[in-house]
């Protein structure tokens, strides 16, 4: 059933009794012409590219637990565009741009909300970088604005201007940039490529992979049983290593674990997504009116969904030398995501050295902004056995070839990223 | 040409350095201990305990183990870091280098911690209150004699427990004003006394229990 | 968390500045470029016990060995990584 | 003011009544006791309508006694103190206390979004899911705006928050987290064998759900030594290695904070245990308009007879389907209330649907052969049994687990190695139970203190076991009919409808669920709802509550203030403030500071009337006129020694340094491993095995921590040790054709001739008469000049001295603009290791030893570091020198187009150079040192700046010869 102003009124007068499952719950087949595992955004977006853009519909997305329980359904929502490499602007702003259709692609309100990215500066050598990046966003035909310190404040009210300690330079302002909600991504997705004929099964865990005398991907095995697959593609953010372990390929990464914060909902206060890069935070507010925001990684490998105090604090202390009048906000819920660390802070996006194997993964903590954008370049490598050209630049041998794609300069430490 | 005058509270300028009025007496009392010279002992490679021998002129036997301090005479040795160790005295810094180094050669690499730190002596009643808001020690067991390097007020400062209610703190310098700040906010509550002491008169004040004593 | 430092007692995470897999040796001078490239940028990153490096950054400096677990991070084993350390407990 | 209409006479175990406060709400002013919260003391003066509802603004009244209530939210304070959502049931009330209604329009009673309720069908739960989606641009500029308006619930103030916070640490061996029945006999059982025992209990006074008969108890343990008792504080997190957050509202209860109090403090407690008594929650159950003010859980309405003299109302229903509420009529009765009906559900009784719009004004009761009743009355007191509180044992990642016998879920392990847990939490029920059972884990936990290993737990787990064994609940959470909502959260308007919609819609997990309903994202994080969520997916799904499971719980156990968080950490004291020995001088002299990572630096000198770029200018020329003098005191400082220095030194850096003789300076360059630049700096060679390094300010600690590793990772056989040096030193840079002469003055102990003191010659002496100092004839400005080392005390008087002794020079203080000048007209490179770029980008190739291995040699040989493609140094100089541009423009060729292939690279250095009477750059340009004598463009479009011609050229702008540096 198409999702309407019509049929939302039609239902309600039926007490919503009529509404189908917006995906199926299917036992998984025998075989998959492609098997993708994780059920992330990246996951069920590929399927859907695949099946939409290149008429691949016999595919199945295993999920080892429920869809959007990793970090798609996990993250801060920051949708933008305002990188600073070349080789790395193209692929996120074809990203945008599929967000600025999505809801209406998809038939399914993912709330995207283009209320502007800004990245307040403090410092010369603040101002000096974002001038470099607006002028580099610009030349890729990225909108990019600098705002001056009245402009800033005009956006942002509660900024503390005389805190005695960071004056409030200016920021650059990405308008189109903005948040989306995160688990209607993954279940409008869902939906989508369900319609389509994807399978997508959930409580499946892949546990091992299996492949033919050439070395070639033949299937995989999950907790669900043997799934036979002509290839497969992977697409598990945190688990990155360790699934492509079970193939016997040791990856550039690192699992760290990253928090989120969220508040009790306030009025709005907030209207856009505001950085504050001294004190590594940013911060938004939700249409519930929840404060969302977060901080740097723990810093340590982890697996544990569960973050530390010293980062709750550095949190806390951030957001009160950069909005003083939210001291009497409270903090609603905390949590943590498992992140691919890279060693350069990109991801891979490409083929792998297994015959069939595929790699969406190595997002750090910048992969929900991505998921159209390079879910569509994936499905374009999967489909095609080559990559497209704006995701080109994110393959494995880049470290050895010594063109690592690091727009932050810290170099091969994840936890500088 | 004259002689330059250093400037022991270089660090503290422009701070008021006064106290707290509490309703009775202060529960903090902070000393400021100026002249004092700091030189650092780094043992070269397996020779801590020749080195610690050597110190048979100052009145030391050995290097104190990591975490604890010695006293002797006016003098005291402080586990300072991985390597290092403190000889801290009221002495003067150029004459007692040289003594050092000369005792130390191609034992240990001696260096000035000059004024690079400033030394606090906390005490009284809520010391401990006060310590326990920025230190992350287990204050209960840092017993006197003990020494610590730990991070307290988003410093690393070098720790020294000098009896039950008496810390010793060293602070680098350029972290001094904003510790101070830091410390006097967070004792107003207790009501804080300060007071600047020269070394000298201090090291002849009340000596530490025998037992810690080299 | 905290991480037991051998010199300096059981202390809290905010002391410490973390580094990485510590199974990593640097090759030899002349080793091939693969052998840089893996050991610059090929991290162990198991899922459980992990041998990692850590600095006491804001205490006594020393660069530590932990055996630390990645999914409970319980750590085992924290010793100094400079074989024999300067200084003995 | 109005009267205390539901007032007890005699009763109130918390209230005192000789002192009676007044308050407003809405603006209207009340009378309590001391003692009330700000619920009882509304419920005492009748008021029942309390706040509206999240999505449908419905109303809303006081249903529980809780800390979690999810209803009665107000706000609390005006002015800067303002606090939005604060739940009534936790306000200690005090004189004077201000508390509004929030989330309704124009006010309370006539809310003009309660429309919401009418239209409701349609808000059904994802239902904007569901449209909102054409055209795309309404969501943002049309659809978005409404529904963000409606968002949230209580304001902000708007103003910074004029209250301290601050932050304690604290250890003890063992923790107890609770302080009814059964924490205080933990407790009291835990010291017996010496352990030092914290507790820690959220409310304001000890007892837990009932404090009668516990008072000797609580004295008894007051007395102890080796307890420490924190009330008012509530664990909020249970982190790694049992570290605990907790908050202590140290003076939420008071209308200011005393003078040097904080308002909230958080305690960072340490236990190598922790025993967990939190007790239970009672739950409510579902059934027809379940939500109107009057309705109470059955606890709530006990609490407030026995504890606050206050009666719920005249006439009251109890539904119930447990044996708690046993005592609850006869205390109604006792009260003077009426007692109209009891509904046990456990006799096929229950409630179908509440009456009453903005107040209960009878129920509807369904009997067990199916006959409906309306009786009348004004309050309803709910049961549905107890949830333990697992939440904080639950953040340990352990999911609770489900037991038939006792209807409720419990902690899924029954203890650890280190923790402990009784009580009520542990499914116990009579205060015997709870008492005995708290003893049993203090004494054990006091056990394993004292042995410091386990101790039995035996009794422990069999004691816990027989009750479970025991126990069988009556399994009841919906009435079984009626068409109105019947609601399970509160607060976001989570109906049993929701959650069958949501299951029929595909979302099957309990995790889909919660996201697609909000069930139990609000401030009460399902405290008092996800057990009904659950219930009502074990119905839909035809699925065991075990099956369904819970949801995840995360800390805070309760929402917990930013300001408690971040402590003193904010504003101006947010990190330290670093300072130069210089600092107290520069302020004196007037000069401007600017922060450059933590430090205070001193910018420039402005005089009177001076615009800043003509000062930068002022202080420029007298460096290459005259002398001037700089604080560089920033500077990382490293005393590096040992017979294997010069050894060491050859590794972490890319040059050579063995053949360095002593008294001789050299630039240092340190890669990274991957071979890109992490550090320069001059190393210069006191002694032997004596050196003395300097970095650039930024990275010096980093330096530091790499060379630690160097040295105790990579290479501990080599002998050496090395100190940071960089609170020892005041460094001042002394620059200027007349720096010789000055110095002469300042050191007329030393010879610093030509002839005696060269170019990088670097030497150790006094100053100022017997003053220590290191001496480099080092120079970043490109000018004859010295870098003087003293120890920090003198700082000043050496500024001071340099001041007095160069006047007749016209010696110049300047600041890091100037200097940035000065490095820039040189051509030195800084702002450019920028983290991007080799030595061979910075034009320094010939500084990549090739006799030699070093840090970051191997992989800088990859053929993306040696792609001739390069961005690399260059300096650029406009056609029309008036022309300026900023740092971070990017250069194209002349007339190309803006696209990305065409980006050449970017300006990383820009100044107005007085010496050149030019704007000059230091660039990064592709292919720049083959193109050097091109003009290209410096484009700015982010600033909307016509491009400017430039022609590239060497960056080294000034003297490239390096005579004045020699002279
Ligand atoms: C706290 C936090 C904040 C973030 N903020 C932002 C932000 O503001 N903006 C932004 O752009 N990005 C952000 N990110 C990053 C972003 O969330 C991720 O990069 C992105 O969601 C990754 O999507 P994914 O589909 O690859 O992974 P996921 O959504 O994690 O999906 C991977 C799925 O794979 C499943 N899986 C794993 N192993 C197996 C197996 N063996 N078998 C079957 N299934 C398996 C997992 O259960 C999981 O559901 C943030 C991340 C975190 C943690
Ligand atoms: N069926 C039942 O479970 C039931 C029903 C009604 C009454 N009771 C009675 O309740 C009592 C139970 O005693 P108990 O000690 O187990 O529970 P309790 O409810 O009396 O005490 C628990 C205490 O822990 C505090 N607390 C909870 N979480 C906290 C946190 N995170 N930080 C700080 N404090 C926190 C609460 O404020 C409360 O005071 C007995 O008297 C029992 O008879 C039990
Ligand atoms: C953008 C965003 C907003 C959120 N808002 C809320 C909220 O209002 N209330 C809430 O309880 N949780 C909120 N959460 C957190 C989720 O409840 C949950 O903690 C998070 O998705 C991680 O899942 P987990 O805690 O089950 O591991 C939000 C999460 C995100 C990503
Ligand atoms: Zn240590």
């Amino acid at each position: 059933m198409q999702y309407s102003v019509t049929s939302l009124v039609k239902q309600a007068l039926r007490g919503h009794q009529g509404w189908p499952e917006a995906f199926r719950h299917p036992e998984p087949r025998k075989h998959y012409d492609v098997v993708i595992i994780g059920g992330g955004g990246h996951g069920l977006a590929t399927a859907y590219y695949l099946a939409k853009e290149h008429g691949i519909t016999n595919v199945a997305v295993l999920e080892k637990g429920w869809i959007g329980s990793g970090n798609t359904g996990r993250n801060t929502t920051i949708v933008r565009s305002n990188y600073l490499l070349n080789s790395e602007i193209p692929l996120l702003e074809w990203s945008l741009k599929l967000w600025e259709g999505l809801s209406a692609e998809l038939n399914y309100n993912v709330m995207f909300s283009q209320r502007g990215v800004l990245d307040i500066f403090h410092t010369d050598g603040q101002r000096d970088e974002a001038v470099r990046r607006g002028n580099a966003m610009i030349m890729n035909g990225v909108d990019a604005v600098m705002l001056d310190r009245r402009q800033v404040l005009e956006m942002m009210p509660l900024v503390d201007a005389n805190n005695g300690r960071f004056p409030v330079l200016g920021g650059l302002l990405q308008p189109r940039a903005g948040s989306a909600r995160h688990d209607a991504v993954v279940w409008g997705y869902a939906r989508a490529a369900d319609r389509l004929g994807v399978d997508i099964i959930q409580n499946c865990e892949v546990t091992g992979f299996e492949r033919d005398a050439s070395g070639r991907m033949t299937g995989v095995e999950t907790s669900r049983g043997r799934i036979g697959a002509g290839k497969v593609a992977v697409c598990v953010a945190g688990h990155t290593s360790q699934v492509m372990q079970m193939a016997g390929i040791k990856l550039p990464v690192e699992s760290h674990k990253l928090q989120a914060f969220v508040s009790e909902a306030v009025k709005p206060c907030v209207d856009t997504v505001a950085t504050f890069g001294v004190g590594h935070l940013y911060v938004s507010q939700s249409d519930k009116g929840g404060l969302v925001f977060g901080g740097m990684l723990d810093g340590y490998n982890s697996f544990a969904q569960r973050g530390n105090l010293p980062i709750v604090e550095d949190v806390a202390e951030a957001m009160m030398m950069f909005l003083p009048s939210l001291g009497r906000v409270r903090l609603l819920r905390h949590w943590a995501g498992v992140v691919d660390m890279t060693m350069d802070g990109s991801p891979y996006i490409c083929k792998t050295p297994v015959e069939g194997l595929y790699l969406n993964g190595g997002w750090n903590y910048t992969g929900f902004k991505a998921i159209p954008g390079a879910a569509w370049c994936f499905a374009h490598t999967v489909a095609k056995d080559a990559p497209h050209k704006y995701n080109a630049p994110f393959h494995l041998d880049r470290f050895a070839e010594g063109r690592p794609v690091d727009a932050t300069g810290g170099g091969p430490f994840p936890n500088h990223h | 040409m004259c002689a330059a005058e250093a400037r022991p509270l270089f660090c503290l300028e422009d701070l008021e350095l006064t106290g707290i009025p509490a309703a009775g007496p202060a529960g903090v009392e902070v000393r400021i201990v100026t002249g004092t010279t700091m030189l650092r002992i780094m043992p070269f490679r397996d020779q801590a305990a020749a080195a610690g021998a050597a110190l048979a002129p100052f009145g030391f036997t050995a290097l104190p183990a990591p975490g604890r301090f010695a006293e002797a005479r006016e003098n005291r040795l402080a586990w300072a870091a991985g390597n290092c160790w403190h000889l801290i005295s009221p002495r003067t810094a150029p004459a007692l280098e040289q003594e050092l180094k000369q005792s130390l050669a191609g034992l240990a690499a001696v260096s000035s911690a000059g004024s690079g730190l400033l030394r606090l002596q906390i005490s009284g009643t809520a010391a401990c209150a006060l310590m326990a808001k920025g230190c992350v020690l287990d204050l209960n067991r840092f017993a006197p004699g003990h020494c610590a390097i730990s991070l307290m007020a988003h410093t690393r400062i070098q720790l020294h427990r000098c009896a039950d209610t008496e810390f010793g703190l060293l602070i680098p310098a350029s972290h001094a004003a904003s510790f101070w700040e830091w410390l006097t906010m967070s004792a107003a509550e207790f009501g804080l006394a300060v007071q600047t002491t020269a070394a000298a008169v201090l090291e002849d004040g009340d000596p530490l229990p025998a037992a810690l004593s080299a | 968390m905290r991480i037991p430092c051998p010199l300096c007692g059981d202390r809290p995470l905010e002391e410490f500045v973390y580094r990485g897999d510590a199974t990593l040796t640097r090759p030899a001078a002349d080793a091939p470029m693969e052998a840089w490239v893996d050991y610059v940028y090929l991290r162990d990153n198991p899922k459980g016990p992990h041998r990692e490096h850590w600095r006491h950054a804001q205490g006594c400096g020393s660069w530590l060995i932990v055996d630390r677990n990645t999914v409970t991070h319980e750590i085992t084993q924290a010793i100094q990584a400079r074989p024999g350390g300067e200084v003995q407990r | 003011m109005t009267c205390q209409t539901h007032r007890l006479n005699g009763t109130g175990r918390c209230l005192n009544r000789s002192k009676p406060i007044s308050f407003t709400f809405d603006g209207k002013r009340y009378s309590g006791f001391e003692g009330d919260t700000l619920a009882s003391a509304l419920l005492a003066n009748g008021v029942r309508l309390v706040a509206r509802s999240f999505k449908y603004h419905r109303p809303r009244g006081i249903f529980t006694c809780d800390p979690h209530e999810p209803s009665a939210l107000v706000q609390l304070r005006s002015g800067a103190r303002q606090e939005p959502n604060v739940p009534a049931t936790m306000v200690e009330l005090y004189d004077g206390l201000e508390a509004t209604s929030q989330n309704r329009w124009p006010s309370l009673r006539y809310d003009l979004l309660s429309v919401n309720q009418l239209i409701s069908p349609f808000f059904a739960a994802g239902f904007y899911y569901k449209t909102f989606k054409w055209p795309a641009k309404f969501w943002t500029s049309l659809y978005e705006p409404v529904i963000r308006r409606a968002a949230g619930m209580g304001r902000l103030s708007g103003s910074i928050d004029p209250d301290t916070y601050e932050k304690v640490h604290h250890h003890c061996d063992i923790l107890v987290i609770g302080g009814g029945a059964a924490g205080l006999s933990a407790a009291r059982a835990a010291t017996q064998d010496g352990a030092r025992v914290t507790l820690v209990e959220e409310r304001a006074r000890l007892g837990g759900f009932d404090s009668t008969g516990l008072e000797q108890d609580i004295a008894a343990l007051k007395a102890l030594e080796n307890v420490r008792i924190l009330p008012r504080t509530m664990a909020f997190g249970w982190y790694d290695n049992n570290t605990f957050g907790a908050v202590e509202q140290v003076s939420d209860h008071l209308p200011v904070p005393a003078p040097h109090q904080p308002r909230q403090r958080m305690w960072k407690i340490v236990a190598p245990q922790v025993i967990l008594a939190t007790g239970a929650h009672e739950r409510s159950l579902s059934f027809g308009n379940n939500d109107r003010p009057g309705v109470m859980l059955a606890s709530a309405a006990e609490r407030y007879l026995r504890d606050y003299g206050v009666r719920p109302g005249s006439r009251a229903v109890i539904f119930t389907t447990n044996d708690s509420t046993a005592g609850l009529a006869e205390a109604l009765r006792a009260a003077g209330v009426t007692v109209a009906a009891v509904a046990d559900a456990r006799n096929g009784d229950e409630i179908e649907t509440v009456h009453g719009r903005t107040a209960v004004t009878g129920v509807t009761l369904r009997q067990k052969d199916g006959s409906r009743r309306t009786v009348d009355c004004d309050a309803v007191c709910v049961s549905g049994g107890w949830n333990p509180a697992v939440q904080l044992l639950a953040q340990r990642g352990q999911k609770p687990r489900w037991s038939d016998n006792l209807q409720a879920f419990l902690p899924q392990e029954m203890a650890g190695a280190d923790f402990l847990f009784t009580g009520s939490l542990a499914g116990l029920e009579a205060r015997e139970d709870c008492q005995t059972h708290g003893r049993m884990a203090g004494e054990a936990a006091g056990k394993r203190f004292a042995a410091r290993d386990s101790a039995s737990l035996a009794d422990y787990h069999s004691y816990l076991e027989a009750n479970e064994a025991r126990a069988a609940k009556f399994a009841y959470f919906e009435s079984s009919t009626g068409k109105s909502k019947k609601f399970i959260d509160l607060q976001h308007d989570v109906t049993a409808g929701d959650v069958s919609l949501a299951t029929r819609e595909g979302y099957r997990s309990v995790e889909h669920v919660k996201r697609y309903t909000t069930l139990g994202m609000a401030t009460d994080q399902g405290k008092t709802s996800n057990i009904h969520g659950i219930a009502a997916m074990s119905k839909a799904l035809d699925k065991p509550m075990s099956q369904v499971g819970t949801t995840g719980f995360r800390p805070p156990y309760r929402p917990v203030s930013l300001g408690a968080l971040a402590g003193r950490s904010r504003g101006k004291h947010w990190r330290p403030i670093l300072r130069t020995p210089l600092h107290g001088w520069v302020e004196d002299k007037g000069g401007v500071f600017i922060e450059s990572g933590l430090w205070h630096r001193s910018q420039y000198f402005p005089k009177p009337g001076e615009t800043m770029s003509q000062a930068i200018s002022r202080e420029v020329q007298a460096v290459r006129s005259a002398v001037g003098f700089c604080d560089v005191s920033t500077l990382g400082k490293i005393d590096l020694q040992g017979p294997d220095a010069a050894a060491f030194l050859d590794r972490v850096y890319s040059n050579g340094f063995a053949k360095l003789p002593v008294g001789k300076s050299r630039y240092g360059l340190m890669l990274r491993e991957d071979g890109i630049v992490m550090d320069d700096g001059t190393v210069s060679r006191l002694a032997e095995d004596h050196y003395f390094i300097t970095t650039t300010s930024a990275e010096s600690d980093s330096v530091i921590s790499h060379l630690e590793y160097c040295h105790q990772v990579l290479w501990p056989e080599l002998d050496v040790v090395f100190a940071d040096a960089g609170e020892d030193w005041a460094g001042i840079a002394l620059a200027g054709p007349r720096a010789r002469d000055v110095l002469v003055r300042i050191a007329p102990e030393m010879d610093v001739s030509n002839a005696a003191l060269p170019f990088l010659a670097a030497r150790e002496g006094t100053v100022l008469d017997g003053v220590p100092a290191r001496l480099f004839r080092v120079s970043f400005s490109g000018e004859l000049a010295f870098e003087l080392y003293v120890p920090s005390a003198y700082g000043r008087p050496l500024a001071e001295a340099l001041e007095r002794e160069g006047a007749e020079f016209g010696i110049t203080p300047y600041g890091v603009e100037a200097l940035d000048v000065l490095r820039i007209e040189k051509g030195h490179v800084s702002s450019e290791l920028n983290k991007f770029t080799t030595a061979a980008d910075l034009g320094l190739g010939m500084m990549m030893s090739k006799k030699k291995d070093f840090i970051g040699r191997a992989l800088s040989s990859r053929p993306g570091l040696t792609d001739p493609d390069r961005e690399v140094v260059v300096g650029l100089k406009p056609l029309d020198p008036s022309h300026s541009f900023r740092q971070g423009a990017h250069i194209t060729a002349r007339g190309a187009p803006l696209a990305p292939e065409n980006d050449d690279g970017y300006i990383t250095s820009a100044a107005w150079s007085p010496t050149l009477e030019s704007h000059i750059a230091i660039a990064l340009v592709r292919r720049g040192r083959e193109r050097v004598g091109e003009v290209v463009e410096i484009i700015d479009p982010l600033h909307g700046e016509e491009p400017v011609p430039a022609t590239i050229v060497y960056h080294h702008f000034y003297d490239p010869e390096n005579a004045r540096v020699r002279s």
